[in-house]
Order: structure tokens, then C-alpha cells, then sequence
């Protein structure tokens, strides 16, 4: 499948997913709507809310700000998460004595924890960069961690035969091989982060998507909340997009799927 | 201009509109102030900012005040721009027929913004007062927006306890919605709670009102020139003066709510005695905690800078 | 450190060593049994046996890579309790860096020894070079025949120079002609700087040609060694002619005689029909 | 390091953190509290709540509704994520097009979507399931993708030339092969699970933790509210337990770490 | 289906078969050139070649899993566009499933094809016994040795008993006696019902003992079948016996010159120094 296939296939994808929500927003199935507006609003007056958005500029601030939440969750949740993930790989007994309590961590619902971080962080940005935080490195951590017990053992034995130290061993071994692992979760983690940062900023906060939407909300204005959704998801796809370049770049050694030999 | 950070608790509350409209007026700026105003989900969000010291005012409830003082935390509130709480008890549009007073609540589920906040109180003490036990009824967070409109048009509760603009947004979808008391109105806060109940108000640390008097001073001449202003202008005239994203989509449907609200807006920033030791008779009804606090009510606010407003007012005039 | 080469220990020492394994089903499996094993500094010396008898893991064993149930293993006098740094250990199974080129590969061995890039570069392109693959240094792993993939294990390894070269069947995959020229880059290696070499393979005329001494192994469980003939033939040799040789010829003949009775009752024991 | 030095040292590092915990809510260092009471409690008070919640038995009914709503948002969240997962994995195509739409909608923030859930599925346990499912189902779905495109492609090839047709290569290959990827993304969930039911029930609900924890949130009750967030915490760690024990099971044709022989 | 192999049409027929490999810096490597091949129906047909030549990559057209960048293979008369299921491939690599026993691992392929678990099982247990591993039906791959791992790759293939079979060095990790043993059991099983093979190996010896026809092949890069020998030995054959007939060591002296040429000239061109 080609480019300009594939991109028309999935132009038609959205197409027909916003004439759905426009039928059943709209006009009444046996008698009743389905989505009923009130709740779902309608493709139009999303587009129309949008639009408003990015034609008076109001968005920008707001979206910067989002962004750079995001940015910084994702970021350091990643590091964070691979660091520990490496860390705790290496050191099994560390992991065994710990290992409960990050899993009592990941458990704790962060919604509850925003007044915490509101006194350790203020309310700027960095109150909703730890909410994000803590949702992003636990799906990096996991995975890491696991994908470093994954490295054949062959190629290990080789790389301690060849002399590498625990360093180079990271480095050279337990890196690249965790590598597939690390942006399966990166994927995941992506969204997360911007889910942090947005809830963050709905549960408190001066500005951002999520205090747009919020606003919205608070109005009634399904509207809005909808396009204050739709202009988030855009914005992971544009940071997934580059996640996947990265990847690529980096993954460059694997077979293809398609050429892959035997 | 000094700077101040101002939470609020859910600022799309049509109570808390003296708040944005002052800011919307100039009122701040005019009394030599720069506030920031932060959004938060509910009133103890809010609250909790002011005490971690992240914001320095909260803009919400006095009950919470109240609350505190059982937990010997020293909160105190300097301007009440309520003088009835509004909220409404508002039957599901599902129970019309069935419920037609509040003695027909028991054993049903009612909906309250969240469990152990000031609506669920509020519910209690108006179902003891109608001789409901309130244990015999099921309590269910529903929240204060759409959450609670869905959980209401489905059914889902059968009745809860709204604010504006969800109960005109109720409204406007389900014309003869039945409302069991609504605190909006002068008549049903005085049945109910024999006086005036101060519902949002400007509150903070004792101890930063006390280092603060300036700012403090400031912020109540704001709010005070804020009533008068609102009480001079009609609804349209007072939305007219809101930030889009405070009216939403629907102009028509957020001057009706204000209509709907606007008596609920104090017209001197005063509190009531009375209506404080109402608070305090609400919160002890089903708060074994609080009843037996010794809490010293004349503590948990101070009438001293609206009187220095309006003396000045009264010096001008 | 051991110490060093000069003195008289042996380079390679196994005493009495058992190994046995955990199975699945909490069964033990003793693989090895009472391995007695010399070889001395600069000594080349050939294991021989059926599949399965144990060969790798008596390299496993002196590579430090596995813990012996009992008895014990020591390089160069010092008894081995964790990996064996002064070895080179060429797998058997494929084991590149699949995340690296051919020449990386190589290169890396080098430079975690701390050469500096440029530098390790060059001299592992050499090395593909003399391996027969210096067309093909950018490829990765997975873009190489079976064969190649072998060769670049062993410039892999060569490339460091270790005092130890443990070596499990390094030419299986070759061809009959590139196992001759890789035998003699490995001779010429060897008798450079006299490194102790233990070497598997399956070919007998391979393990004569190229060694000091052969070793066989019976066939498991439990297997031991079972045989140690030195090789009289004189050094240097050229592997391709030196099968002409009359001593080899014998040789050849009486190691094959004992190895084929062991297959044999191996085969039974494991189960064969 | 045997079972019980591991049990010895997981308690110390719980009585550690449990005596941190207490100094720091309690005696004030360089002239503050570190840890203000108001925010952090201590762990007195907190045991104390969680001690009466459990004498009094009011507990029961609500952990029981969180139990059900974890249990059920796992369940379906995992098999959803593996179902999907395998069926992106083995259809690139159908893949490709949707990859967008997936990433967009793990992006939306699941709080704002609260209210739909509400009003489909209603106030009870079914709306707080639906939100625990949409933060599993992500998490399992990259990883089970992401582990069906790992498979060995010579063991794949093997697979094929034996004759295996799609639905035997799913339960012979992909399958077994996803497995390890699949447990490593059902660790992070179980915490997700619960999260996603806490939050929902947070939101809006009748009974469970969440409703407890808001409870004593809503009357500043800060020992209640760890005291729920450690009974949640507790709980997660017997359902990762039960994970755990299920993956070795069918992890049991792995070379353990220690034994891998290279 | 391809038609029956009562016809007159080859079992495997490769004509002007071109593979290019495409590189990760976009470059194209064209492994193979031109390679016309035909194996008739029960023919027993071995490709001996220069390491990293192209050998396998035949076998992978054969099998349908790569596609040839010019030229066509057909099946028994019938173009191969997808898998050709009428083989049976043992790979040159490890190709077990690791998460089955080796019991597992070779019942797998008559279970797909319906057969009751039960029956399979107990059919592939006498499979193992027949390649010398009845005591290790119950072990997981990585608990065997490479050679025992060959075996039971070995067993996973014939017990389908495919029409044609497609083997890349399946007797490369075994010791000379087992290997003979191994090729015994191939023989009688392809003299029964007269199966298509197709069997790459670096052991030249084994090649003419085994085979109908020789093929061999020049060094990559682009390499072509440079020779083809009937291979004038009666059947049926010992393997063990027939290495000295007279006509088996002209033939074999014959290849091998012609071999060794390939093999140094290739050496040279892929880079070798
Ligand atoms: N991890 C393990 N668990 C159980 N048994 C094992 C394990 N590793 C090896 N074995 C057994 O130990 C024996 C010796 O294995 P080893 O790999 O050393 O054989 P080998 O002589 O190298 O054989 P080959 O020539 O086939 O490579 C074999 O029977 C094998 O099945
Ligand atoms: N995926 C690939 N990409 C690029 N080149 C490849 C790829 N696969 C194989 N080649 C090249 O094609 C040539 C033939 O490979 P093939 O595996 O068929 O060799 P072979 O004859 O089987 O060798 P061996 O005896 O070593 O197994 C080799 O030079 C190899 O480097
Ligand atoms: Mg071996
Ligand atoms: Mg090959």
C-alpha cells in the first residue's frame, strides 16, 4: 500500500467516523437520537469552535502551554522510567526488596495526589508535569525492566566474554536490545503524558487545553470540550509522529518485516 | 500592584461570579491589586492551595471556614458575596411524578456534588429537618456539571442537589422539572436555615489576613464595588461584561440562570451572625466531629473591612 | 589477575568437574562427570565427541560461565570463581550484536578496551578483510549467510588477542576450502604468540591437523573423557597436505576406531533406535 | 537471597519509610514540617482509620465494589488490548489506517469523558469499568502489538512452511511469543485497572474506595484518605501476586536468568 | 493444487532465478544471478558452494519464502507465488519453537494437519527415539545441546513426511558418525516413497554419497550454478562403505578441484586478504 493510499484510506476513515456523529447527533433512529447532542455536540459546531480558536489566537497560549507540560512529562517520566527500569534490572535484589512498592506507587490514583503535588510544585506548570509524570514512568518502567530481562542470553554471555564492564554492557547490550521495548512504551506514554498534563490542568490550574475545557465544561459547552479534545489528539499525533522517527532511526538494524529472511 | 493568587472552586459556578466579574470590571486593578484567578475542580482544591501556599486567597464557600476550625486550622473569611447558598434540591426528570416532597426522598438515591462536600451536608440537614433520616437515603457523587445533568436525565439518581447554571440548563430541557427547595430565593434560604446563609465568600489564613491587611482591604473594596455594580445592571448588562468562556454557547440560557441567581448576590459583602451559626447548625447535624469542637465562630470571620468600605462610602457620600 | 603465563601452571585447568543441570520438571541431569582437563600455556588442544557428550559445556566451564556441581576449574593457577577475562570465546550459537554492523562487531572488542574509535575501525576492517568479508563490513547480522555470520564471531574474537581461545566448532558452517584457510589463519595466530587454545569441532582430521592434543569425550549422561592422544606431527604444518601425512593417517584411524564405539553406545543410551 | 532475608528487608523498608513518614509529619526540621499533617497525615492516624474501617466492617461492601470494577476493567481491558493487538499485528493494513485514530483516542483525557460514560452506562459500577478499561486497554494493546511484530522471523518462517494457517500461528506462535510483553504490560495495568476505577468512582458513584477516599477528602479528613489509598495499594499487590503466578506458569519454558547457559 | 507427481514435470523448477537483496543504506546486493535449477521427481539433488554464496537463498525461493527479483520458480509444474506447502524446510538456522518440548516441537506439524494429539504424540516420541533422543522428549530447547536442537529440527520436518524436502545443512552441528547415521535414516526414508530433496552442505563427501546430482556453485556476489555431475553410484548405498568406490573418489577428486578454484576466487572478491 502506498503513500497516497494509505493517507486516502484514512481521510475516508474520518470521513465517514464525522458523518456517523453527524447522523446520529442529528437526525432521531427509531424515534430517538443516539448521541444526543447535548452530550456529543456535532461535528459542525466543533469544526466552527475550532476554527474560532485558531482564527482569534486564543488557543495558542493555551496550547503552548499544554505542550510544554506534555513535553516535560513525557520526558522526564521516559528517563525516569529507563533509568529505574535499567537500574532495577541490574540489581535483582533491589528489585525484589521494591518491587511491591512500586506496584503499591503505580496503584495510587493521581487524581487524589494533585493537592500534594500543588504544595511541593505550585500551581504552574510543574504540578501538572508530575501528574503526568507519574502516569508515564510506570508504562516506561515496566517495560524497560522487562525488556532488559529479555536480552538473549547468547549475545550477553558474548558481551561478558568480550570484557565489557556493567557500563558498556548497558550501552552496548542492554540498550539497543531494549530498545523495541522502550518505544512500544514510549507509544503508550505519549498519550499518558498528555492525559496527565490535561487532567492536571482541568483539576486546577490558569491555563491550558485542560482549563479550556474545563471552562466548557463548567458552561455546558459540549462544544467545546469536544474541540478542546480533538485539538489534544492532533497535537499527540504530531509528537507520536515524531516518536516514530526517532524510532526508525534508531531501530534501523532490524529486518523488515517484509524482507525478513529466515 | 501586589500580587495575588486567587483559587477558586470551579469558577464556571454561577455563585462564584462576583469573583471573575470584579476582575472582568477592573475592580482588582482599580484597588491596586494584580490577581491571578486559578480554576480548580471543586472548593476544597481550592482550598487546599491556599493552605500548601500556593495561592493566597480562596474565593468559595464560608462553610469550609467552619469545617477547618473543628480541625483547629485558623481560616477566616473577610467578604461574603452570597447571602444564600443556592443550591436547589431538584427532582430527576424521571421521579416527577413520584416525588413530590422531601419526605418521599427516603430510601431513594440523591445526588450530591461529591461526598462530604457542603452539598451533601446541605442535603442532610435538609432531610432531617423535613424528619428523613438521612442515613435511610443513598448518597452519590455526581459532581455539579454534565455528569450530574446525565446522571439526572437518566435516572440514574432521583433527585440531587444542583447549582446554577445546571439547574436553568435542567431547566430549559425539562420544562415542569420539580424543584423540592431551591436556596436561590430569599423565601426557601429563610425557611430553611431561618436567615440569610452566606454561601461564597473571600477567605483565607488568619495569619496572612493579619500580615495582609492592605491587600485584604483592597480585595474587599473590590468585591463590595463589584455588588453594588452587579445590583445596579441588569442580567444581559452583567453577562455582557463576562469572558466568552465563562457564558458558553448558549447567552440566552446563562442570562437566565443569572436571572435565576442574581437575588443570591449579597449587597453589602456583610456576614450575618445568624447565618454563620446556621452554618455551624448545618455541619453539626451530621458531623459528630464538629458538634463537639468547641469552634469559636466569631473567629471564622471578620465584618472589619466591609465596614471600612462602607464607612468610606458613607464618609464620601 | 592469575598470574602471569611465565610460570608453570597450566592455563587451562579442570579437576574432577561435574555439571549437572536443573530441568523443568525439578529433575537434575548430570551431564558431565569427573572432566579431568590440562592444557598448558600455548598448547592447542582439540575436543572430539558425540553430539550432546558435553563439549560446550566444558567450554562453558572454563569461560567461567557456568558453575561446576563439583570439582573445580583454575586459569593459570588461580581458581576461576567468576568469568575468565584473559579467554576469547567463540560460541556456537550465533551471537553478534544484531543491532550492530560487521565491523562494529568487530571494532568492539577494541574499544571497550578503550582504543580509540577511528583507530579500532581500521584494524577490525583489517580483520573482516582477512576473514574473507571485508565487502560486506556495513551489514548487519541478520544480512549475512550462516558461514559469514561464523567468520565475523571470529574476527570477533581474534581481534582482541586473548591468552585463551576457547573455540566451539568455529568452521562448522564453512566450506571445506575456507576452513582450510581460516585453520591456518588460526595456526599462524597461534604460533605467533603461543596462546592455549581448546577447540571443538566434529571433524577428526580438522581436530589432527590443527592440534597439540585430542581429547574425546564419551557420550552422555554422565560423560567423561575418555581419551588424550598428542599429535606427533611436526609444526608448521599445512593443513591441507599434512592429511597425506603416514603418522596422521594412523593416528586418524585409531581415534576414529574408540570414537565410533562411543557414538554408538551413546546413541543407545539417549534413547536412540 | 533466600525468601525470608527478602520478607525481612521488604518490612524494613516499610518500617523505614512508615518511621520517615512519622518524623517528618511530626517534628519539625530546620523549623518546618517537611511534611505538613494537614496534607500527609501520619501514619498513626492512618492505621488507626483503616483499623476501624476493618473492625467496624464498613470497608468491606466498598472494596468489594472496587474489587469488581478492577477485576472487570483488567479482564476486559487485557482482552481487548490482546485482541485488537493481535489483529492490528496481523493486519498491517487495517493497521496503518487506524494507527492515527488509536493514538488520538488514547490521548483524550479520560476524566472529561466521565459524563458520557455516565450517561451510557449510568452511575453504577458498569461507568467506572468502562473508564479502567480505557486506560488497560491501551497499555496492552501497544505491548501485545508491538511483541506480535517481534517474533523471531525464522521461527515464524518454520511455522509457516509446517503449514500452520493464521489461526494456529496466533495460538502456536504469536501467541506464546507476545506472552512476555503481554505480562510486562499487564503489571503496569493491574495498577491502571484500579486507578481507572478509584478515578471513575471518584467522579461520581455510590460506594467503593474512590467514594471513600472523596468522602473523607470532601471533610478534610487526610488520614482517611491514605487510609484508603493504602488499602488500595495492598489490594493491587494480591491481584499482582495472582498476575505473577499465572506468568511463571506459562513462562515456565524460559532459561532462567541465573541458569541461561549461553 | 499443483498437479500430481505422476506427471512428467519437474518437482522444483527454477528458471533464470535473479535475488536482490535490498541494504539498510539503500544500496542492492544481487546475491544470486540466473540460477536455472531443476529437480526432478524423486530426485536427490545436493548444492555445495562457497561459504555466503547463495545456497540458502535457493532453498528460500524454493520454499516461496523470498521472491525472486527476475525469473520464476514453479512446483511440480505450477508457478510458486506464495509458500510452497508441499516442502518440508529444515533451516540452516535455529528454527525450533522455544516455548515447546521437543515432543511438542515435533507433533506440532501433524496436529496442524488434524491429526488427535494423543496419536501424534506418541508417533513423534518414536521420531525422537529414531534420531537419538527418546530421553529427551521433555526438554525445552534451550536446555539441548546444538546438535540434539538439529536432531529435533530434523525429526519436525520428516515426520510430515512432506513430497519435497528442503535441507540447509542439517547434519552441520553433528560428529561424522552420527551424521552417517542421520543419512542412513534420510536414505531409507526417500528410497520408501521416493521424495524431491534438495540438500545444501559444505561436506563434499557426504554430497556425492548421498545424491542423485551435484550441483555447485560460484562465489557471490551474483553466483550461478557453475556445474552439475549425475552422480554414477548404484543404490542402494552404505555411506560408510561406498567413500571408497572407485568412481566416488574421481568424482569427489573431480568436484573438488573445480571447487577449490570457486572457492579461492571468491574469497578474493568479497574482500578476503
Ligand atoms: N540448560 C540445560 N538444561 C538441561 N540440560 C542441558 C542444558 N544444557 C545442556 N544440557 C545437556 O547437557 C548435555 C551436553 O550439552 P552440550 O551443549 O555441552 O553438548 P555438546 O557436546 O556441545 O553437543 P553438540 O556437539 O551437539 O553441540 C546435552 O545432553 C544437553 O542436553
Ligand atoms: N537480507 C539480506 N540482505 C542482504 N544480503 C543478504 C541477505 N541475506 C543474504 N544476503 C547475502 O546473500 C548472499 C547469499 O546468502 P546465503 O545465506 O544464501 O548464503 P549461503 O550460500 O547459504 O552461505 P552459508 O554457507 O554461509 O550459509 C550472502 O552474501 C549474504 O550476505
Ligand atoms: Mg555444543
Ligand atoms: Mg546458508
Amino acid at each position: 500500500m502506498n503513500r497516497s493510499t494509505l493517507l486516502a484510506l484514512q481521510i475516508l476513515v474520518a470521513v465517514i467516523g464525522l458523518a456517523l456523529w453527524h447522523v446520529l447527533t442529528t437526525y432521531p433512529i427509531f424515534g430517538r437520537l443516539l448521541l444526543p447532542p447535548f452530550f456529543f455536540s456535532n461535528p459542525v459546531e466543533v469544526a466552527q469552535q475550532v476554527v474560532k480558536w485558531f482564527s482569534t489566537g486564543v488557543i495558542w497560549k493555551h496550547l503552548w502551554v499544554t505542550l510544554v507540560e506534555s513535553v516535560l512529562a513525557f520526558v522526564i517520566g521516559s528517563i525516569g522510567g529507563v533509568f529505574v527500569g535499567f537500574w532495577f534490572a541490574r540489581q535483582p535484589r533491589t528489585a525484589a526488596v521494591f518491587d511491591p512498592y512500586v506496584k503499591m506507587i503505580n496503584a495510587l490514583p493521581r487524581v487524589v495526589l494533585a493537592p500534594i503535588f500543588t504544595l511541593w510544585l505550585g500551581l504552574g506548570i510543574w504540578s501538572k508535569v508530575a501528574l503526568g509524570v507519574t502516569l508515564v514512568f510506570f508504562i516506561v518502567f515496566f517495560n524497560v525492566y522487562q525488556g532488559i530481562k529479555e536480552v538473549s542470553p547468547t549475545v550477553l554471555a558474548n558481551a561478558r566474554m568480550l570484557g565489557m564492564n556493567e557500563r558498556q554492557l548497558m550501552r552496548h547490550v542492554y540498550w539497543p536490545s531494549a530498545l523495541s521495548w522502550m518505544f512500544s512504551s514510549l507509544h503508550t506514554s505519549v498519550g499518558f503524558a498528555v492525559v496527565g498534563a490535561v487532567v492536571g490542568e482541568y483539576l486546577g490550574a490558569p491555563a491550558g487545553l485542560g482549563y479550556l475545557i474545563q471552562q466548557a465544561e463548567g458552561v455546558f459547552d459540549v462544544a467545546g470540550v469536544f474541540a478542546g479534545m480533538f485539538v489534544l489528539a492532533a497535537f499527540v499525533i504530531v509528537i507520536d509522529t515524531l516518536v516514530t522517527v526517532v524510532e526508525r532511526r534508531l531501530l534501523i538494524w532490524r529486518p523488515l518485516a517484509s524482507e525478513s529472511r529466515p | 500592584q501586589t500580587k495575588i493568587t486567587l483559587a477558586v472552586g470551579g469558577g464556571a459556578c454561577l455563585c462564584y461570579l462576583p469573583t471573575m466579574l470584579a476582575k472582568q470590571l477592573g475592580e482588582y486593578e482599580k484597588a491596586g491589586l494584580n490577581v491571578e484567578v486559578v480554576d480548580f475542580k471543586g472548593g476544597s482544591d481550592a482550598l487546599k492551595a491556599v493552605m500548601g501556599g500556593s495561592a493566597d486567597v480562596v474565593s468559595g464557600y464560608f462553610d469550609h471556614c467552619v469545617n477547618l476550625a473543628a480541625k483547629g486550622q485558623a481560616l477566616q473569611s473577610f467578604v461574603v458575596y452570597d447571602r444564600y447558598p443556592g443550591f436547589a434540591l431538584v427532582v430527576s426528570p424521571k421521579q416527577t411524578g413520584a416525588i413530590k416532597t422531601i419526605k418521599d426522598l427516603k430510601d431513594k438515591k440523591v445526588g450530591v456534588s461529591a461526598p462530604g462536600s457542603s452539598t451533601d451536608f446541605f442535603l442532610k440537614y435538609m432531610l432531617s429537618k423535613a424528619g428523613v433520616d438521612p442515613n435511610s437515603v443513598g448518597v452519590v457523587g455526581v459532581g455539579l456539571g454534565a455528569t450530574a445533568v446525565a446522571a439526572m436525565e437518566q435516572g440514574s439518581v432521583d433527585a440531587a442537589i444542583m447549582l446554577d447554571p445546571a439547574v436553568t440548563q435542567l431547566q430549559g430541557r425539562n420544562k415542569d422539572l420539580r424543584i423540592l427547595s431551591d436556596t436561590r430565593t430569599q423565601k426557601d434560604t429563610m425557611s430553611v436555615f431561618g436567615g440569610e446563609y452566606p454561601g461564597g465568600a473571600l477567605y483565607t489564613r488568619a495569619d496572612w489576613i493579619a500580615s495582609h491587611e492592605k491587600e485584604v482591604q483592597a480585595m474587599t473594596n473590590a468585591i463590595v464595588n463589584t455588588l453594588k455594580w452587579i445590583h445596579a445592571h441588569t442580567p444581559e448588562e452583567i453577562a455582557a461584561k463576562m469572558p466568552d468562556e465563562y457564558v458558553g454557547k448558549d447567552r440566552a440560557l446563562y442570562v437566565q440562570a443569572l436571572k435565576n441567581t442574581l437575588p443570591m448576590y449579597s449587597e453589602t459583602g456583610r456576614m450575618d451572625p445568624k447565618g454563620a451559626q446556621a452554618v455551624l447548625d448545618v455541619f453539626s447535624q451530621s458531623s459528630p466531629e464538629i458538634k463537639n469542637a468547641k469552634i469559636d465562630l466569631s473567629k471564622t470571620y471578620t465584618n472589619k473591612y466591609v465596614d471600612q468600605v462602607n464607612k468610606r462610602a458613607d464618609l464620601k457620600q | 589477575m592469575a598470574p602471569e603465563a611465565g610460570n608453570k601452571a597450566q592455563a587451562i585447568s579442570l579437576k574432577g568437574v561435574d555439571v549437572v543441570f536443573r530441568l523443568a520438571d525439578g529433575g537434575r541431569y548430570r551431564a558431565v562427570e569427573k572432566a579431568t582437563l590440562d592444557v598448558a600455556d600455548s598448547e592447542f588442544v582439540a575436543i572430539v565427541g558425540p553430539t550432546g557428550c558435553g563439549k560446550s559445556t566444558l567450554l562453558n566451564i572454563a569461560a567461567g560461565l557456568i558453575q561446576p556441581a563439583a570439582g573445580s576449574a583454575s586459569i593459570y593457577g588461580a581458581p576461576l570463581s567468576d568469568l575468565n577475562l584473559q579467554a576469547g570465546y567463540l560460541f556456537q550459537a550465533d551471537a553478534l550484536f544484531p543491532w550492530k554492523t560487521a565491523l562494529d562487531n568487530v571494532a568492539i572488542g577494541l574499544e571497550i578496551a578503550g582504543m580509540a574509535p577511528a583507530q579500532a575501525k581500521a584494524k577490525s576492517r583489517e580483520w573482516l578483510t582477512r576473514v574473507g568479508l571485508g565487502a560486506f563490513a556495513d551489514r548487519y547480522p541478520h544480512m549475512l549467510s550462516g558461514g559469514q555470520r561464523k567468520r565475523v564471531g571470529l574476527a570477533q574474537v581474534l581481534i582482541r588477542d586473548p591468552k585463551i581461545l576457547l573455540m566451539d566448532e568455529p568452521f562448522g558452517p564453512l566450506d571445506a576450502q575456507t576452513r582450510q584457510i581460516m585453520g591456518n589463519l588460526l595456526l599462524d595466530l597461534w604460533s605467533a604468540d603461543r596462546k592455549a587454545v581448546l577447540f571443538v569441532t566434529h571433524d577428526l582430521e580438522e581436530a589432527i591437523a590443527l592440534s597439540d592434543r585430542v581429547v574425546i569425550m564419551s557420550a552422555g549422561p554422565a560423560a567423561r573423557i575418555i581419551g588424550d592422544w598428542k599429535v606427533p606431527l611436526a609444526r608448521p604444518r599445512d593443513i591441507a597436505e599434512i592429511k597425506l601425512d603416514r603418522s596422521f593417517v594412523e593416528l586418524h584411524h585409531e581415534i576414529w576406531s574408540k570414537l565410533k564405539d562411543e557414538v554408538m553406545k551413546g546413541y543407545a543410551q539417549t534413547g536412540g533406535g
